[in-house]
């Protein structure tokens, strides 16, 4: 009796869940036949005025840092969020983690991939505006530094090396630098988050300095990014 | 081109029989880590395939993380060691 | 390439079908993984116009795919892996207080 | 040519999902993990959408593999021993 | 023109203020003075208008007889207060004050609206009275307040109907959801089904308490039901069964405050009786009724009040006390008890012989008789006790001025009226063509009381003795438990496993769809 | 509108701030956060008194192709919401939180921007990001304390938000695909020409991925367990706010985007009546059950909301302003129960409704309060609730719904069993010596502050419903949106 019950109700959520795929099926069949292309104004806008309007080449990057840079401004804070709420879960004690030891070979190649990271994170976030990548992404990049410091040696020298007080400071610099450079717009008599239509010489499309206040909009948020994550990550080893 | 992506891809479906089987977990990173270099080779051909040179950056990044992923994979999944080390 | 739409909704239903009938939570919260890749796939794929490329415009195209819901992406990306995180950790407090992955088990909260 | 190899990486996308899900062992499932993210990786840049197959190589196939590999080797992993 | 109640309602945030003793009885009786004097000095016929949301209210409407109703209430409200103002803590007599505002508003208002907020005010503020008094009384107090509100709220469903039929908030024609606001009143009026609310708050709740709740609860009824479900003429029979129920059940009791509340049964019976005939006289001696009735039985309350005061208990053993050692009580008590019974020259009867005057269905009349009948009985025993009856019983301590006042007060009003019950009529303008002295209306009056003295005496010992409780059935308590099982077993489900609840939201989802998708 | 912006920034950057101070200047802390509060409760004022004629906000300047902000009487009514509750919980927390202290209050000032943000974009994504932003933040709350219970809460609250968001974001995906557009006016101008049976699909989604949020019958089952052993303060801005919130983006979207036409068609206005007078009826029954008091409040909210969905439900314009003015009466009166229950908590850590007993004597003031909260809650006159229940029963009736008018009073009377039976614990004389910690002014201030609310709107319900009155025509016919967010 009681298998049957169990297979009964495996069979109740398998039929469940068929059924929401043929719903899904349906819907996506009907939108499918609509020819619903012509719809992109709104994108062809972005493709044809984008590189002139905000002087980023990469399109996604000015629609992520200006055209819907509030949406960024949430994303962030969403970051912030879940990075407080990791180091405010992490107790004093920490835990032991069980895990192989690491030889020589891996603390030396770490030593020398280190740098490269640094580079490579500068790299994603300077040139957020002229090819993909951007702060979000040269941030995780920057913040795989404490974390390879931390699993090669161990987290007292990654916290000895980056203070968690410092890096929950510099997040919170990085999320109060987004909302200034936001409020700049305000400041020349534009609306928040303004970067063009407040007078920001937006410089040539194409080249590092451009784009106005995009990059150090990603600057910011590279910041913020890269020592959220870090804190995160540190929390999570130690948790306890 | 196309034809090696085809193949490597294929390849690549080949190895993940490993992680379906592989007895230990270390067969399975391994498998991970090579379909992983598949990938990054694939990444690299598609931004010759495509000729924007801005898809390398992917390959890049993708490398980056694919190192440290085995990095992490290996230290706290092999075996642990009886004398407590790391933490 | 539409017949990889429903790829998306494979996906999306193994997501959900993964939330509702697994016990284990770590394997709940990579349900919720398969969940937001899903939604993800779904979003570039709505942005793909055939013929066109990627929106770095440092020489004139003629087609370009749509740049919005690639943005939309880069944004659901980041929240969800904020979400796992924060699920992760709750993981964790929670097993070390009730010694168990269990979900049925955790049942302190009822009535 | 470019689509079979997209249907492929699909159905690859499609496997590495369904055996993240149903294996029974969690580590495996973990591991698996990264090879989803990274065919979801190729698949946008097929798509032409480098932006977002660069996060989803930071967050889904890094980031979020390292947590999943904390939290298994603080709680699956002790239950073990 | 201020309203009455106002002035109660503004007594009551006076009394938030620290006040000390001597104040306290200067503003109780300031208030309560002021309260009777503008009611004698308001004008039929006036009313106040008020916007409020979107519809016109009228809160305040003056005519003949929510004048009177307003004054017998405004008196009782000074004696009441006078009464038990030297037990009461400051949080009662600011929850009385309410009470008695809210009761004075419900008289005088022109409107639905303002009659359903004064009517449940005065449902929080009983039920409020008789919930703080001590921990006895809490559960009495929990049945009484959800009783209540059930009450309330059937009015304001039949105020929802007509008003969604009509379109206004007149008192005059209601015309739609009249069974709802039937059972509205019968639950304020202690109706037989509705009356297990009455004996358990009376007699649980303190005598003071008691005897405020007895002025206005189901008065309030009495007057409302005058004013929406008049000429109703099948009430009467309803109104005659509920009234013989409460002979019945009257005497069983061995409680003299039990046996009180299950007399307020009978009494409001008469004058239900009344109104439902609907002509000008029925209402009107309904309302005389109501007037003399509030008169006595608030006095019987208040002599059984003293007597608790003084024995600290409400066996009919204890009455004796008041045989020689009360004299004040001993009088209020024979004048009450005369009243009550129907007595030619005391207050009851006038009231009663319009009634009956106004009845021209025989068996009605027939009813009337044995109503009256019953009551002299039921009163008799009280009588016996009272001062037939050798008690041992000592008086501890003396009852209070306040006390005495209080029952003085009305004893000389119920004289007054009893004698001269043009007096009322003159007071409001309402006259009623009867001649109240001649022969056929005093025999008719005494003969139920002269009829009951020597079956009295032949059944002494069956009436006398009390007997042992019956068998407690109260359909409410079963329709609780229903509530409570059914309540549990849905909270068992709630059992904290996620994939169950995952599995409800994700069938929801299924469900959504369906429903919207075809 | 400058202010309209500051709105959502102003509790962003005092999060910041204060994560700043928490490390390096410590003792600026409560000087930030009490100054902040009260700054922003100015610039609400500056909003809500320029909400009517509505107006819009770009930011960035880029009008139509960027994010708008849309200050209308809707939203104004929610952040007169925020403006009642916010400064006197923050002003309760202070003193009442004693550990996470910088935690609670980053938390509670990010949660705030998000509700901000939700209640005044005009853009479909932002809205699904807002909303991640508020929940997430809530469910940080949630796990505040650490302890056991609220663990498995914050957990369980969790899987349920992600759960809801995700469908959210499934519909708004779609939206996009065949709109080509975010912004709530096109959308609802695109609309037009949507097959109906992807509109009602995509309807739907939008409406299971809110409803979870808001917890109607059988979605509801996580909501209490968020209650039980989390900040009290913060359930008052839970019940008040973030359940509320998920009602303003339900009812926006459902309005403005699908237009009440399409609602009466599709049938959701009926689909949507019955399923809250199930909830409150169920709702009302599990509450008698509870002996925890923040529980029993928990479910009481779920009632509450049902009462509001019906409201809104309706589909005319009484029932819009009833439901309204009882989302803004229920966030007072439930406001006024959390801050009495967490005074009861703080002083002698009671929460089961056993411990509570005899504490009427020891606080009368706080007992009234109360009890005038939850009378009003259970709604008899002449407090607040009561007129927010008429209009909401006027309203059903008048559409038709006699059913759910007369099941709002049957309701009405079983949500008086269970508050009645704590405030007769409340008065219940207690043989054991209680001693108690004082609570002081600032924690009996601001809860006196939201009871005497529930009287002051209870006899002069004219002063809210001023503005509320505007929201109506507002809702009912989008056309004046749409021509204010396009071209206004």
């Amino acid at each position: 009796m009681n298998r049957i019950n169990v297979i009964s109700k495996k069979l109740y959520k398998i039929g469940l869940v068929v059924s929401l795929a043929i719903f899904l099926l349906f819907i996506f069949y009907d939108i499918h036949n609509l020819e619903s292309n012509s719809k992109r104004y709104l994108s062809d806008h972005y493709i044809s005025e984008g590189v002139q309007e905000t002087g980023a080449i990469n399109i996604v990057t000015s629609v992520l840092y200006d055209y819907r840079a509030f949406d960024t401004l949430g994303e962030a804070t969403v970051l912030l969020t879940a990075a407080a709420i990791l180091s405010f879960l992490v107790p004093i004690t920490k835990d032991k983690m069980r895990g192989t030891p690491f030889t020589i070979i891996v603390s030396q190649t770490t030593q020398v991939f280190i740098p490269f990271l640094a580079i490579l994170g500068m790299y994603l976030i300077f040139f957020g505006h002229l090819a993909p990548g951007g702060g979000f992404v040269g941030g995780v990049v920057i913040a795989l530094i404490p974390i390879l410091l931390t699993i090669t040696y161990r987290v007292e020298f990654s916290e000895y090396k980056f203070k968690p007080d410092k890096k929950k400071v510099s997040e919170d610099i990085g999320a109060i630098g987004f909302v200034l450079i936001g409020l700049l717009g305000i400041l020349t008599g534009s609306n928040f988050l303004a970067n063009g239509q407040a007078n920001v010489s937006l410089g040539d499309a194409g080249e590092l300095i451009s784009a106005g206040l995009i990059p150090y909009l990603n600057i910011m948020i590279g910041i913020k990014v890269g020592a959220g994550l870090a804190i995160i990550f540190n929390s999570l080893i130690k948790e306890k | 081109m196309l034809y090696f992506i085809l193949a490597i891809i294929l390849l690549a479906i080949s190895t993940f029989y490993r992680v379906i089987k592989g007895p230990s977990i270390a067969d399975r990173i391994m498998a991970m880590n090579t379909i992983g270099v598949m990938f990054l080779l694939v990444l690299v051909l598609l931004s010759f395939y495509f000729e924007r040179k801005i898809f390398i950056d992917v390959a890049l990044v993708y490398g980056v993380f694919l190192f440290v992923n085995v990095l992490i994979l290996d230290k706290y999944f092999s075996k642990p060691i009886k004398e407590k080390v790391g933490d | 390439m539409q017949i990889s739409y429903i790829a998306v909704i494979i996906l999306f239903c193994l997501g959900i079908y993964t939330i509702i009938s697994n016990k284990n939570i770590i394997k709940m919260v990579m349900g919720f993984t398969i969940l937001e890749s899903s939604l993800i796939l779904l979003l570039i794929l709505i942005s793909y116009t055939p013929g066109g490329t990627a929106p770095i415009l440092d020489r004139q195209y003629e087609i370009v795919v749509d740049p919005i819901p690639q943005a939309l992406a880069l944004t659901t990306i980041v929240i969800g892996g904020s979400v796992t995180a924060v699920m992760l950790a709750v993981t964790i407090k929670l097993y070390k207080r009730y010694r168990t992955l269990n979900v049925d088990k955790l049942r302190k909260l009822r009535g | 040519m470019i689509d079979l190899i997209f249907n492929m990486l699909m159905i690859f996308l499609l496997i590495t999902a369904f055996f993240m899900v149903f294996t029974k062992d969690i580590l495996t499932s973990v591991i698996t993990l990264p090879i989803f993210g990274a065919i979801l990786v190729v698949i946008f840049v097929i798509l032409q959408a480098p932006g977002p197959a660069i996060a989803e190589a930071v967050i889904a196939s890094g980031l979020t593999t390292f947590f999943f590999v904390i939290t298994i080797n603080k709680t699956e992993y002790e239950q073990n021993e | 023109m201020i309203t009455p109640g106002f002035l109660y309602f503004i007594g009551a945030i006076l009394l938030l203020f620290p006040v000390y003793e001597k104040l306290k009885y200067m503003l109780s009786f300031l208030v309560t003075v002021a309260a009777i004097i503008i009611t004698l000095h308001l004008i039929p016929g006036y009313s106040v208008q008020l916007d409020f949301l979107t519809f016109t209210l009228v809160p305040f409407k003056v005519d003949n007889i929510n004048k009177l109703t307003g004054l017998i209430f405004a008196v009782g409200g000074l004696a009441a207060v006078i009464y038990s103002i030297s037990m009461c803590s400051l949080s009662h007599l600011r929850l009385i004050f309410v009470f008695i505002g809210s009761a004075l508003t419900a008289v005088f208002s022109g409107d639905l609206f303002t009659l359903y907020v004064a009517w449940e005010l005065m449902t929080i503020s009983s039920s409020f009275l008789i919930i703080m008094t001590s921990d006895v009384t809490k559960k009495t107090g929990y049945y009484y307040f959800l009783m209540h509100v059930a009450g309330g709220l059937s009015l304001l469903w039949g105020i929802f109907l007509q008003y969604s039929a009509t379109g206004n908030f007149s008192l005059n024609n209601i015309e739609v959801g009249i069974p709802f606001f039937m059972i509205a009143i019968a639950i304020k009026l202690a109706f037989v089904g509705f009356h297990t609310w009455l004996p358990l708050a009376y007699s649980k709740a303190p005598f003071y308490v008691a005897v405020i709740l007895s002025i206005y609860t189901t008065k309030v009824g009495v007057y409302v039901m005058s004013r929406l479900l008049s000429g109703i003429n099948s009430l009467a029979y309803a109104g005659l069964i509920s009234a013989l129920f409460g002979i019945a059940m009257s005497l069983k009791q061995k409680r003299v405050l039990k046996l009180l509340c299950y007399s307020i049964i009978i009494q409001v019976g008469f004058m239900i009786i009344g109104i439902s005939i609907g002509t000008t006289e029925g209402i009107t001696g309904a309302i005389f009724h109501l007037v003399n009735h509030i008169l006595y039985k608030t006095v019987l309350f208040m002599v059984v009040g003293v007597v608790i005061y003084t024995t600290g208990k409400d066996s009919f053993e204890n009455l004796g006390i008041m045989g020689r050692k009360l004299p004040i009580t001993s009088i209020a008590t024979f004048v009450a008890f005369m009243g009550i019974a129907g007595v030619p020259f005391f207050n009851g009867y006038m009231s009663k012989s319009i009634i009956k005057e106004a009845i021209q269905d025989p068996i009605l009349t027939l009813g009337l008789n044995v109503m009256s009948f019953g009551t002299c009985i039921i009163f008799l025993k009280f009588i016996y006790y009272a001062f037939f009856k050798n008690s041992d019983r000592k008086v501890d301590k003396k009852p209070p001025v306040s006390m005495q006042l209080g029952i003085g007060f009305l004893t000389v009003l119920m004289l007054l009226v009893g004698i001269h019950p043009f007096f009322l009529e003159n007071l409001t303008n309402m006259h009623v063509d009867l001649h109240y002295f001649d022969k056929k209306h005093l025999l008719s009056g005494i003969q139920p009381f002269l009829w009951s003295i020597p079956i009295f005496i032949l059944f002494k010992k069956y009436i006398v003795k009390n007997y042992e409780r019956f068998l407690y059935f109260d359909i409410y308590l079963n329709m609780a438990k229903l509530f409570m099982t059914t309540g549990y077993h849905l909270s068992n489900y709630h059992d904290g496993k996620l994939n169950k609840y995952l599995l409800w939201a994700t069938s929801t989802l299924i469900i959504l769809l369906l429903l919207f998708m075809f | 509108m400058e202010a309209a912006v500051w709105v959502i920034i102003l509790p962003l950057l005092t999060a910041f701030f204060i994560g700043i101070s928490k490390v390096y200047v410590k003792k600026i802390f409560v000087p930030l956060v009490i100054s902040s509060a009260i700054i922003y409760l100015y610039l609400l004022i500056l909003v809500i008194n320029n909400s009517y004629p509505p107006n819009v906000y770009s930011v960035g300047a880029w009008r139509l192709i960027g994010i708008n902000l849309m200050v209308d009487p809707f939203s104004g009514l929610f952040l007169l919401i925020i403006a009642l509750l916010f400064l006197p919980v923050i002003i309760f927390s202070v003193k009442y939180i004693k550990s996470y202290k910088h935690e609670y209050f980053i938390f509670t000032y990010i949660m705030t921007a998000g509700i901000a943000g939700m209640v005044l974009t005009a853009d479909l994504f932002n809205l699904y990001v807002f909303l991640e932003v508020s929940s997430l933040s809530s469910c940080a709350l949630v796990a505040l304390k650490k302890t056991n219970k609220g663990l498995e809460g914050a957990y369980k609250y969790l899987v349920m938000s992600t759960l809801g968001s995700f469908f959210i974001l499934l519909a708004t995906i779609l939206t996009y695909y065949l709109t080509g557009t975010l912004n709530i006016a096109e959308i609802s101008l695109e609309f037009n020409e949507i097959p109906f049976k992807i509109k009602s699909a995509l309807m739907a989604f939008f409406v299971f991925g809110y409803v979870l949020k808001i917890g109607l019958i059988p979605l509801h089952f996580w909501l209490p367990d968020t209650y039980e052993d989390s900040p009290i303060p913060y359930n008052v801005l839970s019940s008040g706010l973030v359940m509320k919130s998920a009602v303003y983006a339900l009812i926006k979207v459902l309005y403005i985007i699908f237009g009440i036409d399409f609602l009466d068609k599709s049938g959701l206005l009926q689909i949507g009546v019955f399923w809250g007078v199930i909830t409150f009826i169920v709702a009302h029954l599990l509450a008698f059950q509870q002996s925890n008091l923040s529980r029993l409040l928990a479910y009481s909210s779920i009632a509450q909301i049902a009462y509001i969905m019906i409201g809104l439900f309706v589909g005319t314009e009484g029932g819009l302003i009833g439901g309204n003015f009882h989302i803004l009466n229920h966030a007072i009166m439930k406001g006024t129960l959390f801050l009495v229950t967490a005074i009861f908590y703080y002083s002698l850590s009671a929460v089961n409704i056993e411990d509570i007993k005899g504490l009427a004597y020891k606080f009368p003031i706080l007992s009234f309060t109360f009890v005038v909260a939850s009378l009003a809650i259970v709604g008899l006159p002449p407090f607040n609730g009561f007129i927010s229940k008429w209009l909401i029963v006027e309203a059903a009736l008048e559409s038709g719904f006699v059913y759910a008018a007369f099941f709002i009073l049957v309701g009405t009377f079983l949500s008086l069993t269970y508050y009645l039976k704590v405030i007769i614990t409340l008065y219940t004389k207690n043989d054991k010596e209680i001693v108690v910690e004082e609570p002081g002014l600032s924690l009996s201030l601001p809860t006196i502050f939201l009871g005497s609310l529930c009287i002051v709107f209870g006899v002069v319900p004219s002063l809210p419903l001023r503005l509320i009155n505007k929201i109506p025509t507002f809702l009912l016919d989008n056309g004046e949106y749409i021509r204010v967010l396009l071209g206004g």
